[in-house]
């Protein structure tokens, strides 16, 4: 008797009723106010492939700009029963378990070492992360016995990065990119994977990214273990981490591994 | 209020003075409806008797009944007094006897007449009973609400039209889930029209959901859901407006709403109904609001829709004076009166926030122990959503800066389509954002002695008592006909459903109002 | 030697360098916020052709809905020097002057009928144009020597509006539409109009409509002579009213023509 | 203010001793620079004397000039004694000395040495001349300001960040268009690290535009003509900050800038710049703003990007008492002292805005002369950009309330990329639009003697003077080492610039310090 019931293979935007298709647009044209200009967002918007079109608002900016705010409906519809998702799929555990969990498999702490690279000098994010305060009310990967951390700071270049995490013997390497201006990111990101690979020291790390732009997804398309986006909390860091070095086997696994500081 | 030092000082002598001359004016609308009744009111008595249901080409049976009383000149007896000395003759309950008209097998004017006392005693079980519907659904909304209180006010109050009650469900139960504390189904455009409560539940309406019994019933049962999910007590409103006010008053009281728009004048201002018929209509409308614990909503806003929000401020207030006192009238306490204002003046306007706070905190001291209902911007939204999120932004602060009661939450889309859920979540998450960050603003503020806001007050205060004192000398009929509210001017004598306005015969009875009248008066000396 | 110069044959959305294509967007899905609602919600961006679709902002809704907000590019482009709109053409006079132009051309006042028609209540619209009081700064038609009014305010059916129009001889009908809910408009205009043809009678009149979601385009479409937006100001009415009754032919510039009320 | 009522009481005699500690501090940073000069203060010099182009390799000639001076180990002589010293020698002026250092074509160490006496007076035309163009500079600013005035405070700041400086343009006359009264270009984020200023117009930039001479010109260019057009003043602004701090100081007052990002530990703080470095160059760059009559613009809004906005308001108070005393060191007036601050509190927190008020109208009564900068909310800024455009109008709503002078416009995409041109128009429509509704809501309101703002305005000023009495004592650098500021702790030898430091020798001159410190004492007098 339900007045909603999507059909899961054909998903399409809701306003007021199912499958209205409706949604809300905005965006500025270079061309100052006018009929003209009304028009010309009309035809963007059909130009998308939306109908019933209506341009509700429009301004004039200055300097022949003008604002315009639409309402429109799609047509397309998404088969979301095909949808798939690439996850961090290591079960989240707590602050103890993840402590008991390293001390069981592992020769030593696992060794971390952590930057804003590039240009970035957005340190917020990756200190909520590491830092021994941690964020959100967890505490971040420092105050655990489980980990030992290096926390660069901002600006660190790739190179410098590489080099640290080799002379602590890490296990992990955790990047932050806030900065996505211009896709400044992929290119820092790219280089990072490309300097390690030169290196042939790929593998040594588990090689992990956040940041509020970040997703699994783009960090596997970009040849990193993981990603982690807005909102991250510590623990979620923590328990990948403890799981997936001993999948990978770094160095604090194996049996002959204790080089480094 | 809650002993916290006044913002604002208020003229106490002109307060009461305003109250003498509302009195007066109420008094002159209660002398012109006395020894009058309507088809409405007769059907609701019909309700409040059993009757319920439609007959084969769909006609509500309280309609089939006001009809007949209508066609064989039966109104003045009234359907109590019809229905007892149909009861009399054939022994058939209401409903039976209703069902009977309805096939046409009856003919109640060849029975004999009764007297008053046997009419009262043959369907004294029936009354009974109607009124332990109205008590049982209170009683499960008491149980509810203490169970899962209340939020703090001002509470949040979102309206759902999609013009069909399961849709309508999905986005109250979504909008309490986000936070709304009260969700009104608004109707569809023409009910307010139809002489006639449709029946069953609908899935079709324009620009609203038909209010029906089961459409009531169905979105009760829908937030009882939503109240145990989440912990938080939901209201429920609909509209007891229009020409069948009192019929769907006693359909709500039945269903358990929280609330009921209701308003005095507000059927013959914007709906152009017979005055006559909306003055007898809203009296006993109350009388059941009152008994049944329902919260009314009044409609002054509206004024400021068509009127100017500066220069006609005074109007809302003055009609604020009038609703009381004919609530009043209906045993309605102040705790039931959800007196409206809103928040409509031109956002261009400079210091416009100051006004507006002024009027809001005036309205607020005046009626410090009503519910006060505040109306969102509605006249000067745009297409322009972005803007339109900062004036119910705004409007959001008033209200936790001065105390109100109910706020009407205003959607960034006003000036575009009927709310879109998302247009409900971001108007939810505005006032929560606003309500929570100020929360406690109105204890920390005083406006200075002689400012704009003190001196605003001041003389929209007696502009009202102004107003209020010419009303009172030329009846209420008179000052409407001049256009005094809303600027909107309607005939004495003119308006919709004048025909369903009739004078009361000698053997005309309403055991229910009388009742009603009693049990108000005993709970109000409990109150003491 | 300044930084923008747009290519009018290829317009664009425009957010902080020419051509960007930049847009906002905002919608809800019927599924519950998750990761797959995100990516469903990135995939009907992409169903319309964006890309550099970023999914800013998600929210639940509770009952299985989620909101979301995304920036994407469009990669369309409008050629804005081959839009042509419709426009009202006659040139908007002062008050004296229209009812000069009408003393001088016309046997007798402009009769003009006007009415918010179907089930829609919403006067104001009409009244600002055609009351005396007008809109704005701006007297309504009524004040004009050059109009005779008749304003048959709200809920008006049609055929009433009609009758009314025939009965007093009118030279032009002023229809408001304001609720436009299930184009609930667009019935009630094309209505009228079929009524009127079905008299034979559509020559007669100026038919004219306004309301917040009309243009000049959509009157056409629909067999009005003229269709007035959000905004519009008396004046331009009663330039229009006044000049196209002339080339129009209607009662009041007949010669022989003085008959109704 | 404007002999409006308190609306918030201040203990006067705390806020004194606040001073007093304040200027103890600022009296121990002076002893720790004194005696010395920073390359840059060099190059300062050598463009107040004229030199200003590139060399070939397009290094620009000041730097060709410095670099020269470390590597003979001049520094210590100075830009003025040097360049003098060539003068007698050769007959050169300062921009021809440059360029022939820049050739290697002379080799200053041979030259005779003169006496100060005389290497002040054979340089005193260039003075004359370097002066002027400041004083014309702010000659025809004040021209247009007498003919475009400003509008009333608070100002409507807004920032572009294209990279391109014509892009820029057009999109700063677009926001002047809009209403704004003051836009920043935000400088590319490299270039606060940079020893040295770019040459020429810039196209390209990351996050941000050089600071480049030219590009100040073409943006002063297109101010003005967006003033004509507008009839408002419209005011531009830049940074005076990073290892340049004096020589854009410089540039800007040649360029007629109105104001300067321009603190006295942002340096240290947030870009790892050495300590020494950055009080000595923060402090000829003063002396210029305060000449050149540019409004400086503080950096304590940025503490609460990485501290918490309630636990950490005491060190933004606490710093902007110091930045206070440092500026009047340098001669700047108070009606110059842009102080910032910023709206940070989490707007999920129960009175949060209680509190913001409560900062705000602290610092206005601390510095009621000063043009207080109000930041607005970045870090809670979320991708929900129209909650962001709410919690921006309730920081439009604190700044108008408490008098704010500076309003920097917060954006509804600040969590989601630097401003498109329909951000900041929005930004500015929502300022507009809350500014006019509640313009003169600060005369209204007075704060309940023993409320929240009340009672948490004293707490914040005695943890700031609990502070402020510690910095006293342990001195600057050691609270700095400390962390006491913004939770960054920084070495007192350590950062960026510091081998830019050098100790000044017995030849060392600056007479344009001493010029500027004249002329400002004359000045003060002039006011009196
Ligand atoms: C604080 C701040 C600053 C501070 C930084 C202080 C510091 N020490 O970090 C200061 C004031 C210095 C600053 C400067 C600038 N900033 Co800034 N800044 C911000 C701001 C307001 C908040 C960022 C923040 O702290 N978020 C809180 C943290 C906790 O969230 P988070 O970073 O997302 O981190 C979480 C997750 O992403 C994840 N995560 C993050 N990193 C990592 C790493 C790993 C390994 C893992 C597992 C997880 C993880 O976990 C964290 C916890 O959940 C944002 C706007 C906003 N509201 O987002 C702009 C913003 C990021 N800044 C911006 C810019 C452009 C700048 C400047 C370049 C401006 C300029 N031209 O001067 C400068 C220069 C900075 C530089 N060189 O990088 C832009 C970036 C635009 C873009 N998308 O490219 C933003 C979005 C503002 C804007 N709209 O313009 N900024
Ligand atoms: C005021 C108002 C009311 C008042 C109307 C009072 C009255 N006597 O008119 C009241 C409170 C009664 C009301 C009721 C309802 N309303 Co109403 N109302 C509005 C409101 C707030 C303002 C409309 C207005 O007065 N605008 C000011 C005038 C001056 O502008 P205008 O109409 O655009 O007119 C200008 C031009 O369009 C043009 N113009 C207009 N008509 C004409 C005609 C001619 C010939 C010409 C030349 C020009 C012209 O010139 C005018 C001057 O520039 C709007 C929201 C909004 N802010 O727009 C909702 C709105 C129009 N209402 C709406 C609805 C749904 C209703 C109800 C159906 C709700 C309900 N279920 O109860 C009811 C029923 C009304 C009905 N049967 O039609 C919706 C319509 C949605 C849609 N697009 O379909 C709106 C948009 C609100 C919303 N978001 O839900 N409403
Ligand atoms: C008291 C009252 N009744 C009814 C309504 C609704 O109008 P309608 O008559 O269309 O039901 C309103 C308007 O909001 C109102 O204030
Ligand atoms: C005083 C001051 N200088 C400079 C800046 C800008 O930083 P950057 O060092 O990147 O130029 C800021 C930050 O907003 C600041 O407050």
């Amino acid at each position: 008797m339900s007045g909603v019931r999507p059909d899961i293979t054909a998903i399409r935007p809701y306003g007021d009723t199912l499958d209205d298709g409706r949604i809300q647009m905005s965006f500025t044209l270079p061309m100052e106010a006018s009929e003209q200009a009304r028009e010309a967002a009309r035809q963007i918007a059909l130009g998308m492939g939306l109908d019933d079109v209506t341009v509700v608002h429009m301004r004039d900016l200055g300097e022949g700009f003008s604002f315009h705010v639409l309402y429109a409906r799609v047509t397309v519809s998404v088969d979301a029963s095909r949808i798939v998702v690439a996850k961090v799929t290591t079960p989240v555990l707590g602050f103890d378990e993840v402590n008991e969990y390293i001390a069981a498999r592992y020769t030593r702490p696992v060794r971390v070492v952590g930057a804003c690279t590039g240009s970035d000098a957005h340190t917020v994010g990756l200190d909520a992360i590491m830092n021994m305060k941690g964020y959100a009310g967890e505490y971040g990967l420092e105050r655990y016995s489980g980990f030992q951390t290096w926390n660069l700071g901002a600006q660190v270049p790739n190179e410098d990065l590489i080099a640290r995490a080799m002379e602590v013997d890490a296990d992990a390497i955790l990047v932050s990119q806030v900065v996505t201006q211009k896709e400044v990111h992929v290119r820092n990101l790219t280089n990072l994977v490309e300097l390690l690979e030169a290196d042939e020291a790929r593998d040594r790390f588990v090689l992990v990214v956040g940041g509020p732009r970040v997703s699994h997804e783009l960090a596997l398309e970009l040849g990193f273990d993981a990603g982690f986006g807005s909102g991250t909390l510590p623990p979620e860091v923590a328990s990948y981490l403890a799981q997936t070095c001993v999948i990978r086997g770094t160095a604090a696994t194996r049996a002959d591994g204790d080089g480094g500081a | 209020m809650n002993g916290i030092d006044e913002r604002l000082r208020v003229d106490r002598s002109m307060v009461a003075a305003c109250r003498d001359h509302a009195r007066a004016v109420a008094d002159g609308v209660y002398r012109m409806i006395s020894g009058k009744t309507t088809v409405s009111v007769e059907r609701t008595i019909c309700r409040l008797l059993g009757i319920d249901g439609v007959d084969e080409r769909g006609v509500p049976l309280p309609n089939v009944v006001s009809d007949y009383l209508q066609s064989e000149s039966l109104v003045g007896d009234g359907a109590w007094y019809t229905l007892a000395r149909i009861t009399a003759a054939t022994g058939c309950a209401p409903i039976d006897s209703a069902r009977r008209i309805a096939a046409g097998q009856l003919d109640a004017t060849r029975f004999a007449h009764i007297d008053a006392g046997h009419a009262r005693e043959l369907l004294d079980p029936h009354l009974v009973d109607g009124i332990a519907r109205i008590d049982d659904a209170r009683a499960a909304r008491e149980e509810l609400k203490a169970q899962y209180p209340h939020r703090s006010q001002p509470w949040l109050y979102v309206i759902v039209a999609t013009g069909n009650i399961y849709e309508d469900t999905v986005q109250a139960k979504a909008a309490v889930a986000q936070g709304a504390d009260i969700v009104a189904v608004i109707r569809s455009t023409a009910q307010s029209l139809l002489d006639y409560i449709p029946y069953g539940p609908t899935t079709e309406g324009f620009g609203g959901t038909y209010a029906t019994q089961e459409n009531f019933r169905i979105m009760r049962k829908a937030l009882n859901e939503s109240i145990r999910e989440t912990g938080r007590y939901a209201q429920l409103v609909n509209y007891a407006s229009g020409l069948c006010m009192s019929e769907i008053a006693v359909t709500g009281a039945f269903e358990g709403l929280d609330m009921m728009l209701n308003d005095s004048m507000y059927g013959i201002l914007f709906r152009d109904i017979n005055m006559e018929r909306t003055f007898i209509d809203q009296h006993f409308s109350r009388m059941i609001n009152a008994y049944a614990d329902i919260i009314i909503n009044t409609g002054e806003d509206n004024y400021l829709t068509t009127a100017d929000a500066v220069d006609e401020a005074h109007t809302v207030i003055a009609s604020q004076f009038i609703n009381e006192a004919m609530a009043k009238r209906a045993g309605l306490p102040s705790r039931l009166m959800g007196l409206g204002h809103a928040f409509e003046i031109d956002p261009d306007r400079e210091d416009g926030f100051l006004l507006e706070l002024a009027h809001a905190e005036l309205v607020r001291r005046i009626f410090p122990d009503a519910p006060i209902k505040y109306m969102p911007p509605t006249r000067h939204m745009t297409g322009n959503i972005f803007k339109g999120h900062l004036m119910n932004a705004m409007f959001n602060l008033a209200s936790v800066l001065t105390d109100q009661s109910i706020q009407l939450l205003g959607m960034l889309t006003e000036a575009v389509h009927t709310p879109f859920i998302q247009d409900r979540a971001l108007a939810i998450e505005n006032a929560r954002y606003v309500f929570t960050t100020a929360r406690h603003l109105s204890r920390e503020i005083r406006f200075t002695p002689d400012g704009v806001v003190q001196r605003r007050a001041d003389q929209v205060l007696e502009e009202t008592h102004r107003m209020l004192a010419d009303v009172a000398s030329t009846g209420l009929p008179a000052a409407i006909e001049a256009g005094r509210f809303a600027a909107i001017g309607r005939p004495v004598s003119g308006g919709k459903g004048a025909s369903g306005v009739c004078e009361t015969g000698e053997r005309y009875l309403n055991p229910f109002a009388d009742e009603f009248a009693r049990r108000l008066d005993e709970r109000r000396e409990g109150d003491r």
